[in-house]
């Protein structure tokens, strides 16, 4: 095996003009496959210009990491998309733009400043790709657990917008009763195992329901999503490796956006990219265009066959972008898309990787194949925004939760004492 | 209804619970669950349960996955305990007190937590020093806003306790020191029982002291009684089983009576739980006489002689019950 | 001596003890240690003392990593400070508890521990909730053995404790809450100097109440004072500032006069530091009246209707001082 | 590059026959050089049938580890060594005695019972080639974090045997004036940062100090030493990954015994060996004969000049045995080597290792290289017993410390309050 050493770019324009999958890295088997794609026809071997270890990163070196404009409409991973069902491909759509457009007026809605919301909120606007296409190879009583990041995820797996969007208003009808706010929203039912406010939080909670499934041989799997910066949580390895060890059915979803709050990952990663830490344990990683819901399901597709059947975890990669701050919407605008004039980064970067918008190229990419037509999509898109519009109203219309249920919901058999007051009952009665 | 060794009586507990529950984890590191009763009878729940509902011949050393992961077990809905050894690491605390004791709450209510963290704890015994003779740890679970405490100290209660923190839907850490293990034991039943989570006891009636103690402090207390009783002291002393929830009333009722309260442990004096159980009280029943005697704050140390004068047993006790009778 | 931000106080003093001790460290994963002076003057830590003695641009999000190497650079003898985010995590608990607050002891005297954890905490605020509105996390850190905890409730306090925790040999924890740092602040001298471990301050002295509050509950006390002198109640109210070592003489000496005393804490109620400081008056002063008042063991949740209901505030802080005048 | 899959008998059968060094495995480089060693003129790819992973590993199975019976005389690991001074190689086989010596004159006072002795002791028997060797190639005033199994590497960096077996007894005079013990043996003075009760606990240690080192600009390493068991501690990954990302001069010493405690490695290592885990990180690792005193002492060095070049971390992975249960004596007989009837090995297993001892195989060595006479190595052992003869001496003729020091030694400035008694000044004066 010959060795090739080429920046990402290079390497995408490569797979572009050899019609290749966009999963750009497949390694699976024993330590001897070393890095070569023993799984996918087109992988290539890892380019030695991942984002890590450039010590002398600078804002705007993200620009070096741009998908190609269009998703490949050969290839194997675009063969694998374009197998599913219309209705299936479909409501892909359907979520991606629920979750744009619902962010999108939550964003509104901050910075107008009128409802008097308040709160964090991490928006997840420019990586819809990674959540729909996870959970496009996901059946509905499968678990995730989600990030800070996570309102994406939450939409990708069917969350209601009413009780998100209650929830982000802190109201008793919100998916948490107005205990939680964005960071915490969470839906059992649905096997969404909720945001989480602990970065790195998500190994172990996936890996737990995931040894359920496996104790109930239920066959579910469980996906633990994290950032790059989440990846040096103490927990990250300690869960691959006991996953890898005990073959449990787990699914590593790194959502590679090049930084964390503003310190960019390249100097906190010494490897070039994150499935590198991991490049030791002898299960499949696949690291691919975070941006191109094609490649994000085929990689998860393979991971959740992995699982299935037995097989233990996987580690998937998706290189991406977060179009907004870290955290609320500074140098955001009501109506405009992006945050611009940040500090950390540049804003020709933003305006770049907006470019490689996940959901246009999904689009182009429908329309190309001719899978769903235009009017169809328009459709989706009109009807996404009804539903966002209907759950702000939902949630303006709701009532705030009754004070007093602060010493609720804490034990499962009724209340705590209310030791803030001087007069409470089993205290002071002398 | 037998005598029958500590282990096996929580061995046996926990068996009940895993063939009720039948999606019930137990992991633990190294320490195997197996046990034989004085008839004979062994106790294997590897070889009864398989290796996936346990974890076979143990798990690697990582204290904070095997809690994280039952952590997570138990948020998808199924019982999930733990047994880390008596290493008095606290590995495992932060995951507990940001993800077990909070997800409830965080999440309004639709997250559960039959979860169980069986802690093995460190001993006031020479010759580990340091990392490995750690007590007291109960203090810092107990001020976690979710999570309950157990601290049984005989075989009785250890097995009733266990199975009801299995069967309680919020987060239980229960310690499990060995210095209660050897000495007397009274009997414990072979069927399944609750020890009710929040239930002290009176262990011995008496009007003059309240004397409070838990785990492994109930040991040197117990040597102090007969001594005392001989001095013509009658004390009345409470075990409370729980820390959190705390039996207030029970507590409440005797000192009342006695208008004396001494607490008695083992753990680190400042912000040990025997500050906490004196602050209730005075709260509640103003102008007792109030102490505390309770390890120092000192890392355990190596040499016997040391650790023997750093702990609060039988003398100790009897000379502060004279003295707080006095003062 | 001039009025200046918070954060520029405490980066001043942490400047100045980097320029004494040229080996000291300063580690922290995001918050960079850059802050400027209402006259322009930039503080740049980085710049000053380069990446290799600060973290540069950041460190990893790993906070084990972080406490756990300023832990090894003391121990081999230089200054070293950590600064974590207000994220009420705790991973780094178990290396302070086993390592940085054991070491000494366990080698007999040869390990020293110049190591300050310069912990951001976080605030009974609204919409963050569970994880991020922590506050009291000083009651799990005082009841380790070898541990110091400091928490400072103003600028002029918040520089003066730094500087004697980075000068002291032994591992200080040091509380840094957000909400203490708005609102009027002493003026804060541009020399180094230091408040001293171990001495709390009378802040308004009374002779009805001891009040006693710490950290972000004295934000509470504060507008709770003029309400309480317009209703004729002379409070005493003391910051202790450091919570271990206690100065206990200080506070003693207030409730022998006053024989009343109420604890204001934002920390959990059971087995809060409160607890502690109401344990210890108790012991030396029999008799005395003494309640606490305290952010309930729920984690803080999101909605700012029950936040505000859930925080022991002002009108709860008034009601409270005349009903325990009245008991 | 083709991948050879053997096991490391026939691994180590093919370096045998060939003259090869005991170097067996070390990878260095950019991530592209996969497992070849691109350091060592002998190495070869890594074997496929290293003792992790093998789930139905049963007691007897360590024998298929086994080193050769002889170091080898040539190769590029034996030349190393060789080139050191007469002095400094009898120096390692004097350390090595004192070492094997010293612990065996503790196994039977505590087998006899009749000084009374108590608290854990866990003995190094059976490794102290990874100790010597590691040692020989630092500076006295480089530092080292130990392990709970760590006699051997205090005697190594120099350790005083008379404070040794005064700690060992409690007493006063001992290293750390009777509070530690066995398990926390410490030298501050001589760079050793102690043994310790916490698996894991020597990563940052070494890590702390060796940053130091940075920032004083004295180009001292750090070694942290640690067992196959305490690989999983969550602090490993999170060290080496912080050390290759910051280049701190740390050398992570690996003494792979194949269990911890009871539980073999095979099951809780998901990799063949525990190098693995870390292999995607671009710095060298090296997997040696842990019982070749040559192999890891040309090892370290590499790792060390490595690290005082500003290069950062090395990972050293030495496959070694002991001799003895985890803790205590089971099995064990006074003079007599080796624990017998332990029940999750067998002993057929424990003598073969024991026909690898690492001395006997370093003196071999030295007399077929003719470096040292046997006359001269005769003598080293001679002054090895009678030093550990005169530590016993000096222990049992100490005093106990006075049991009121109990509250002294945890802060700088004086004693804590004596809580345990009702009297104690400060409280209850009322
Ligand atoms: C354990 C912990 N440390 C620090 C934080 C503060 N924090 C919140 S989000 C975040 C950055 C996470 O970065 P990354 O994992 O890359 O996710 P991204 O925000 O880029 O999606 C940090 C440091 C936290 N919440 N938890
Ligand atoms: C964090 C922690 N967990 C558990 C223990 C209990 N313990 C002490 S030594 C040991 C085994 C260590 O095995 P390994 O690292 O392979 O070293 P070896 O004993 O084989 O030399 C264990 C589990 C501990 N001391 N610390
Ligand atoms: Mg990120
Ligand atoms: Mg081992």
């Amino acid at each position: 095996m010959s060795t090739q050493r080429i920046d990402r770019r290079t390497l995408i324009g490569i797979m572009g003009s050899a019609g290749a999958s966009s999963v750009v890295f497949s390694s699976c088997g024993n330590a001897n496959a070393g890095l070569t794609g023993a799984r996918w026809e087109k992988s290539i071997s890892l380019a030695t210009s991942g984002p890590g270890g450039n010590r002398d990163w600078q804002p705007g070196d993200a620009l070096k990491f741009l998908p190609p404009e269009k998703i490949p409409t050969s290839g194997k991973a675009s063969d694998i998309l374009a197998a599913l069902t219309k209705e299936k491909l479909s409501l892909i759509y359907e979520r991606m733009n629920a979750s744009r457009k619902w962010e999108n007026a939550m964003k509104d809605l901050f910075v107008a400043g009128k409802d008097g919301l308040y709160g964090s909120f991490h928006t997840y606007i420019g990586e819809e790709a990674i959540a729909c296409g996870v959970m496009a190879a996901l059946n509905d009583d499968d678990y995730i657990a989600s990030t800070h990041r996570g309102h994406g995820h939450l939409i990708a797996k069917g969350g209601d917008l009413n009780k998100m969007a209650a929830e982000i208003f802190f109201k008793e009808t919100g998916y948490n009763k107005g205990y939680g706010g964005s960071m915490h929203i969470t839906d059992m039912a649905k096997g969404i195992m909720g945001m989480n406010g602990i970065v790195g939080a998500s190994f172990y909670l996936a890996a737990g329901a995931a040894i359920r499934a496996q104790v109930r041989g239920t066959k579910q799997v469980g996906v633990a999503f994290f950032g790059d910066g989440a990846a040096a949580s103490p927990y990250y390895f300690s869960a691959i490796r006991s996953c890898t060890n005990h073959k449990i059915p787990v699914i590593f979803v790194n959502e590679n956006n090049f930084q964390y709050m503003g310190v960019p990952m390249a100097s906190v990663v010494p490897t070039k990219y994150i499935s590198e830490y991991t490049r030791g344990l002898d299960i499949p990683h696949h690291l691919v265009d975070g941006n191109d819901v094609a490649a994000v399901y085929a990689a998860t597709k393979e991971a959740v066959e992995w699982a299935r059947a037995g097989k233990g975890p996987s580690m998937i990669e998706g290189i991406t972008y977060r179009w907004y701050d870290h955290s609320g919407f500074a140098g955001g605008r009501v109506g405009a898309d992006g945050a611009m004039g940040l500090p950390y980064r540049s804003d020709e970067e933003v305006r770049q990787w907006m470019s490689r918008d996940p959901i246009s190229r999904y689009k182009a990419w429908l329309l190309e194949k001719g899978l769903v037509t235009a009017a169809e999509l328009g459709r989706i898109e009109a009807a996404s925004q009804s539903a966002v519009d209907a759950s702000i109203n939902f949630a303006r219309q709701s009532k705030d939760p009754d004070p007093a249920q602060g010493v609720h919901n804490t034990h499962a058999g009724g209340p705590v004492a209310a030791t803030q007051f001087y007069n409470r009952s089993g205290i002071g009665a002398s | 209804m037998a005598r029958k060794p500590y282990a096996y009586a929580q061995l046996e507990g926990v068996a009940q619970e895993m063939r009720r529950a039948n999606d019930m984890v137990f992991f633990y590191e190294y320490e195997k669950p197996v046990a034989t009763s004085p008839t004979g009878e062994v106790l294997d729940l590897v070889k009864e349960f398989g290796p996936v509902r346990t974890s076979g011949r143990g798990w690697a050393i990582d204290e904070t996955w095997l809690v994280g992961a039952a952590v997570g077990v138990a948020a998808a809905g199924s019982p999930a305990l733990v047994r880390l050894p008596a290493m008095t690491t606290i590995f495992a605390i932060e995951y507990i007190y940001n993800q077990a004791g909070k997800l409830r709450s965080m999440t309004g209510g639709q997250a559960s937590m039959p979860f169980v963290l069986w802690q093995g704890g460190g001993g006031r015994t020479k010759g580990s020093a340091g990392q490995h003779t750690e007590v007291g740890q109960e203090a810092l679970y107990a001020n976690l806003p979710g999570v309950k405490v157990v601290v049984p100290s005989n075989a009785y209660d250890a097995k009733g306790l266990l199975i009801a923190a299995l069967r309680d839907p919020d987060p239980v850490v229960y310690f499990d020191y060995s210095e209660v293990k050897s000495g007397e034991q009274p009997d414990v039943p072979d069927e399944a029982y609750e020890v009710p989570l929040g239930k002290g006891v009176v262990r011995q009636t008496g009007k003059d002291l309240t004397l409070v103690a838990w785990a492994p402090a109930t040991v040197d207390v117990k040597r102090a009684l007969p001594e005392l009783a001989k001095m013509g002291i009658s004390v009345e002393f409470i075990d409370p089983r729980t820390l959190k929830p705390l039996d207030l009333d029970l507590l409440v009722t005797s000192v009342k009576k006695t208008r004396r309260l001494l607490v008695v442990e083992h753990g680190h004096y400042t912000n040990s739980f025997g500050s906490h159980v004196i602050a209730e009280l005075v709260q509640v029943v103003p102008g007792i006489k109030a102490r505390k005697i309770a390890f120092p704050d000192v890392p355990g140390p190596g040499a016997g002689g040391m650790m023997s004068w750093l702990r609060p047993d039988a003398p100790k006790i009897i000379d502060a019950a004279q003295r707080i009778l006095r003062a």
